[in-house]
């Protein structure tokens, strides 16, 4: 079942298995293949943004490491899985005490999301990769370096991985498409990549999304990530701008039934539109609304109902709008 | 008798017998004659009730002293669980055989106000069970009669009230043990005790012993350098008036300090009473302002945990309320009438709505399913058209549905009577029909009809009632 | 109309008992038949607005898979109406512990308005997922797909739900109509459509409650959808609006005790009228009022006593009916 | 050795341990020798503040009693001991009935903290009290007398401990010093007196703290208790809002760093001083500054940076004085 | 293995073994020495931010104590290790129990964070104190002494450490990278004194990092603690001042995914750059974007989107920007 599952989703299918085949982040790539060399290395911290490879990198590295049985030798431990430290004690523990055979170095330990842990938590796993530092190497994958304790840190050689360019980004796409058979249109992949961040494995993951719905177009892309088209967006944002208070409304109620949108959903996409050419307004407009929405995200963040307080949103533009327009007038 | 001397007064001076018991006339007579009679009584059981030291246990002990009975207690020391209970009632069940051997018996069961929900978990259902089968009379006591808890004990005991003693009958208590032990007393003295105790005859033998013990007299002076009278707390006007009419911050802060008003309370009080105070608009707004900021804090409070939060609460609602006026700063010392929070005199008005548009919610949650936010903001709208504007298609989904009248009255508003009335024709048809049913088929099994008598019986005893909840668990189904 | 002596409401009556009955969402249902033939499935994620189905495609899943003895093997969950996730615990574990019949694969848990738990909820919750899973399947139903985290996300199918179509929902409010014997007007079942934006059950509960008025005609349509909303709040915001604040206020009371709301539902119905046509008032009033309301629904979260936020809110409008009657006069 | 380090401490040290020597409270004490020679009492209840001598009246009424054995004869149970419902109904009923040994008049139970025992536990206690006030009598100790039930106060004969004078806490302090052979200035007693607000044991224990500083200075009395000098709280607010905000600001940073104080701890003395008649503003704008405080304590409470939220207090201050001055100007 | 690597971490490395090679806190070492020297001590309470050497002068006068074999007589106890009150009874106990030989006093127990237990633990630990005094001495390791309760600060003997001067500090990290031949610039050591906030241990951690970069420079500096350069900072806030919010943004993105700078980094560093005197703004414009800062990261804390919040606050420095130049104009 594992099998068939990673040979479906093409994240998996075209995750490279080898540092050779790790295409970004050379300068990380070339310091790690001389780990393999060495058949030594210290414990290792990554740290970046999601999908630029850091897992890949790690799961690279073992497999380099270790060759086709590499599995056999590296445990691998999502930080927001097993939150309780004891758990990972325990685990750890188990698996540092199985022998090693003669040729095999050290086994790994790779701990996904470390910054997620608690900062007691992780003085704990301090005391774990001091305990087991023998037989075993640590491997920790961040999201922000600065959420690692100070004493983990100056244990670890550090890794910083950076966002992927478009062009990688969208060049990898494109090449997919052709091992799979797909129509896929430029802006399509360009949208993907600005939808998904830099974050490959999102990426693809669009990618084969929209492919399943048979060609990748940009309306395909914006449904299966379930997001309005962004003209949708900007059209109420006009229309409450305009003052067309109770008609943006209902536009936006629209929207959110039709789409499936929550809250949260539409003002993360009318905060990127903020930032869109494609929105005819004054800079200092612009500004006004990303101040509201940060009020207003924040309301939602701690609970707010969703429509009551994206009204208000609206509301507020369309006093926003009725102060600009009587300046002018 | 040197043992006895030792005792702390409000035992050594405890009533042994009845005439001993001062005042309560009333509830000595009623229990003498509860106690003859017994078990000829409509109520197996008596509830003694009144505050504390009026003398309800004392009562027991002396009547059981005179009548001949052996008291056997159960209070709040005890474990009053429900298993424990139960012990006593198989006692209580087989103790008229013992009765030819021994003395008459009497269970006491002190402070059923004091039956712990936790730790004492199923014990007042239990009460009510031994009640039932106790072949002994069995007497309560307690001091809040309106105690939620004891509700299931109304329908069983008898309940008599005591009174607070009256200051003339403590003083005279009083005076017969000053005699007793020998003490000068001194007149003024005894009063500030008695008046001191407000109708608590053992709070004021209590301070008689502190004050005069060992000294040989009891003097005003002493009396009053140890016991403190107790600091005087503002009423509500008063606490009021003060924190409207504060200059300073901290003025219009200190009136919690000493106010019979907690923060809370005074939050009702003044949401109440800002617009009585001030005329202004924006002051008001200003104050209610204030008002609502406190509330965050407090909502604050209760998520974290952290009660140094309480501080700015407080802040907030005397200093930043009374510091509004500031348009009309002459309103903050106007004469006003302060009136009552209708919110408590609401309060329990509300709760009863809420309960019957909760359970009308969850009814329909379930039948439709959904949550019970989704039926409140749905579907109860809905149905409140159709009450207003169809009373006989009303009522029948009423019946389907298994509503009760409560819930009923509730959508329709003002067609509730007509609602309700095809409402109840209704059920009788159906209940019509339903004995039919049950006769045919008893007919047909050729059955007696001994089941169906009791079920008629039960009908009688509680009508509506019974029938719609089995209406509502047929329709479930 | 129905004849028989007690009535139910049409929204339960005409819901769809088997997959077969399904007339929407074909794409979803044939492959929910899958599992039904195959007697196995993964846990499923349904997703999407109210009134699409969700519920009632489980219900009928469940109808399905185990015959008219279905409700033994299903435990029915409302996120928002458990207390806490240890409620759910222990619900799920007592309903896992019983046996399994021979012929019954797994039992069924469905667990509605998922998307209102916390995320912290949500992660206990994956963990029950797991834990007995040998014996239970979960279906979540939520409206907005993107409240689920990510680690429940990728352990369910994933179903979306999309809003009905016109012709669906009025075709089947013309069906209901005539197995009720009820006389219906075209445009009246329109308007319906769009009072209800797509909801099928917010559809057919107007519809019964406009046939309760004799037809079902376009104006019997607009009084059910105005006696639903009791024109107090109405009131008592002109109330207010006219400065008489003290009379609003206890016009609020009345109304709270009257109805037995709360103060979070009298501002969801507030919110409700500033867009409602009987309300006679400027449009930048409402703007304003929107605001306002916004403001408050935050407080109320934040604090602990929705009565007090509600008081302050009216006297919030009673001084902007000042200002605002002042700027005229 | 444990008594080598009761000697160590001076507060256990110069405890009295007969009635004799208890310098205040001069009635109350007078009266409980009474109950020594009579070898009879009541219950007992001491009320009052902490620090105001009650528990050391008690131990001492229970050794004048008994003489050095009085352990014995005594069960004490405080705040941190289990006092539930089923501790009282087990352990000090158990106590209670037990035999009394010959030449002892009865035997006491002191109940320290009574006033935070729940409601059911102190009904529990009622008829102990009663049935086995032979042989047993209780002291029972509450800051609060008002959270003792109505029932048990009624069966207690209460005294009122009041908070002592600044002139006993300071010559007593002044005498400790002299057996200590301490250098002690008198505004510094005088500030302990201030700080420990009436509570003796509190006031030993920062004179010997301070003490151990080399000399009884005022400075080293704040040093101690980690307060700062509330002069020098004063002068911070006083600076922010004339604007000078950098200034305040470095000044707040030594401050914290010279008495050690955490964000919290300089929230708590700011709100202290903003009610003192000592700082000059407003009394509208107290209040103003009470909300912020307010607000950034409860910032600092769910984990916001103690740093940041302190200087953005301060510019909330500068803001607010200019925004005065300017209303003024 | 263990030891290999505290020879690798400086921190260790240079930590001070005994009470005399403590430069810093001479009031306090004075007061310990006097300690070893009479053999006997009471409960101490070392108090202070971290890095200022409390956990150094405990282990210094263990080993002063009791020589070379002073492992044998210390139990170190974490606070948030072994967080439940339960395990370190238990394991204070074994410790205790064992003998001590007879030249040997007592045993000392280190509880480091003593802070960071509930007060309910906290008294807990009292009575644990007080059960083993006789052959145990505690000595309790805590940032805020505030949070200790007072039945336990009036139990133990209290110091107070105050942060490193940089002058201490500067001319440590100069005289290690003399012995470790390590080439290092003044103005670095002077930014790694302001980065660690006078926390020596941290300083040291820095150094090394820095170090094994190649030289001590400023840049490297900032490079390994993940900090963008101020200069940048700067020039967002500046960028965003000039009403330049587009630029701003970008550039902020930029830096972020560069530096993997988390929303809470991005913040501290402008908080930081707001007292900067490279930064030339008007005063009154730092204090309002200080208020702005306190008031985003509040927001971020309580889970609000890091980059929306971000750009809202950018928002702020527009519109604050535009505010001041039309005041002007």
């Amino acid at each position: 079942m594992s099998k068939s599952v990673s040979e479906l989703l093409w994240a998996e299918k075209y995750r490279p298995k080898s540092l050779k085949e790790l295409v970004n982040q050379e300068e990380i790539v070339k310091r790690l293949m001389k780990f393999v060399e060495e058949r030594n290395m210290p414990h290792l911290l990554f740290a970046g943004p999601p999908g630029t490879g850091k897992t890949t990198a790690a799961l690279a590295l073992a497999h380099d490491l270790y060759g086709e049985d590499w599995r056999k030798y590296v445990l691998e431990l999502n930080a927001s899985d097993e939150r309780g430290i004891a758990v990972i004690r325990s685990k750890v523990k188990e698996f540092a005490r199985s022998k090693l055979p003669g040729d095999i170095p050290f086994k790994i330990v790779i701990l996904d999301e470390a910054d997620n842990m608690t900062a007691d938590a992780q003085q704990a796993l301090r005391r774990i990769m001091e305990m087991f530092v023998e037989t075993t190497r640590f491997i920790l994958i961040a999201n922000f370096p600065s959420k690692i304790i100070e004493p983990i840190q100056s244990r670890c050689a550090s890794f910083r991985f950076t966002p992927l360019k478009k062009e990688d980004v969208v060049s990898r796409l494109k090449w997919i498409c052709e091992q799979e058979n797909v129509v896929c249109h430029q802006d399509a992949l360009e949208t993907i990549y600005e939808i998904s961040e830099g974050d490959m494995r999102k990426a693809i993951n669009i990618l084969q999304a929209a492919a399943a719905l048979g060609e990748v177009t940009v309306s395909h892309v914006y449904k299966v990530v379930g997001l309005a088209h962004p003209k949708e967006i900007r059209e109420i944002l006009n229309l409450a701008l305009q003052g067309k208070f109770i008609e943006s409304r209902d536009r936006l109620r629209e929207l959110m039934v039709t789409y499936g949108l929550s809250g949260t959903d539409v003002l993360k996409q009318m905060h990127r539109e903020i930032f869109s050419a494609d929105l005819k307004i004054p800079e200092d407009v612009r500004v006004t609304i990303a101040d509201y929405i940060g009020e207003i995200q924040f309301r939602i963040v701690e609970g707010a109902d969703d429509e009551i307080q994206l009204t208000a949103l609206l509301a507020k533009l369309a006093l926003l709008g009725k102060k600009i327009s009587s300046m002018k007038g | 008798m040197a043992q006895e001397a030792r005792l702390p007064w409000i035992i050594k001076y405890r009533p042994k017998r009845l005439d001993e018991v001062v005042d309560q006339e009333e509830a000595k007579a009623k229990i003498l004659e509860w106690l003859k009679k017994w078990p000829n009584v409509p109520k197996k059981a008596l509830l003694l009730y009144g505050p504390p030291g009026c003398g309800k246990t004392s009562l027991v002990e002396a009547v059981a002293n005179e009548l001949g009975y052996e008291v056997l207690e159960m209070n709040a020391s005890d474990f009053r669980r429900k298993e424990d209970i139960e012990k006593v009632a198989i006692r209580a069940s087989t103790m008229q055989s013992l009765i030819a051997s021994g003395r008459k018996k009497l269970i006491l069961l002190d402070e059923v106000d004091g039956i712990a929900d936790r730790e004492d978990a199923g014990g007042l259902e239990a009460v009510a069970e031994l009640v039932k089968i106790s072949k002994v009379p069995i007497v309560m006591t307690a001091n809040n009669p309106w105690d939620p808890k004891l509700r299931v004990l109304r329908e069983i005991a008898e309940f008599v009230e005591f009174k607070k003693l009256r200051k003339d009958d403590i003083i005279r208590i009083l005076e017969r043990i000053c005699i007793a032990e020998k003490l000068k007393c001194d007149k003024e003295a005894l009063d500030y005790i008695a008046t001191r105790a407000e109708g608590d005859a053992r709070a004021a033998i209590n301070d008689l012993q502190a004050i005069g013990e060992g000294f040989g007299e009891v003097t005003l002076e002493r009396a009053k350098a140890l016991l403190r009278p107790r600091d005087k707390e503002r009423d509500p006007f008063e606490t009021l008036k003060l924190l409207f009419s504060a200059k300073y911050a901290w003025q219009a802060k200190s009136v919690l300090n000493q106010s019979q008003l907690d923060y809370e309370q005074l939050k009702l009080w003044l949401e109440e009473n800002i617009p009585n105070q001030f005329s202004d608009l924006e002051d008001v707004s200003r104050a209610y302002e204030a008002l609502s900021k406190a509330d965050v804090y407090l909502g604050r409070i209760i998520r974290t945990g952290d009660w140094d939060l309480l501080a700015y609460a407080i802040d907030l609602m005397t200093a930043g309320v009374s510091l509004s006026a500031k348009n009309n700063p002459r309103d903050k010392d106007r004469w006003t009438k302060y009136s009552f929070p209708q919110r408590l005199l609401l309060m329990s008005k509300l709760k009863d709505s809420r309960k019957i548009r909760d359970d009308l919610a969850t009814i329909l949650a379930q039948h439709l399913h959904i949550s019970t936010s989704t039926a409140k903001a749905e579907i109860i709208p809905i149905l409140r058209a159709i009450f207003i504007s169809n009373p006989e298609y009303a009522a029948k989904i009423a019946v389907g549905l298994g509503l009760s009248e409560k819930m009923i009255e509730m959508l329709a508003g003002p067609n509730k009577q007509v609602v309700i009335m095809h409402y109840r024709r209704l059920k009788e048809e159906i209940e019509k029909k339903a004995a039919e049913t049950i006769m045919q088929l008893q007919a047909k099994a050729g059955r007696t009809e001994k089941p169906e008598a009791r079920k008629e019986k039960k009908k009688e005893k509680s009508q509506s009632k019974t029938t719609s909840t089995d209406l509502t668990s047929y329709f479930k189904k």
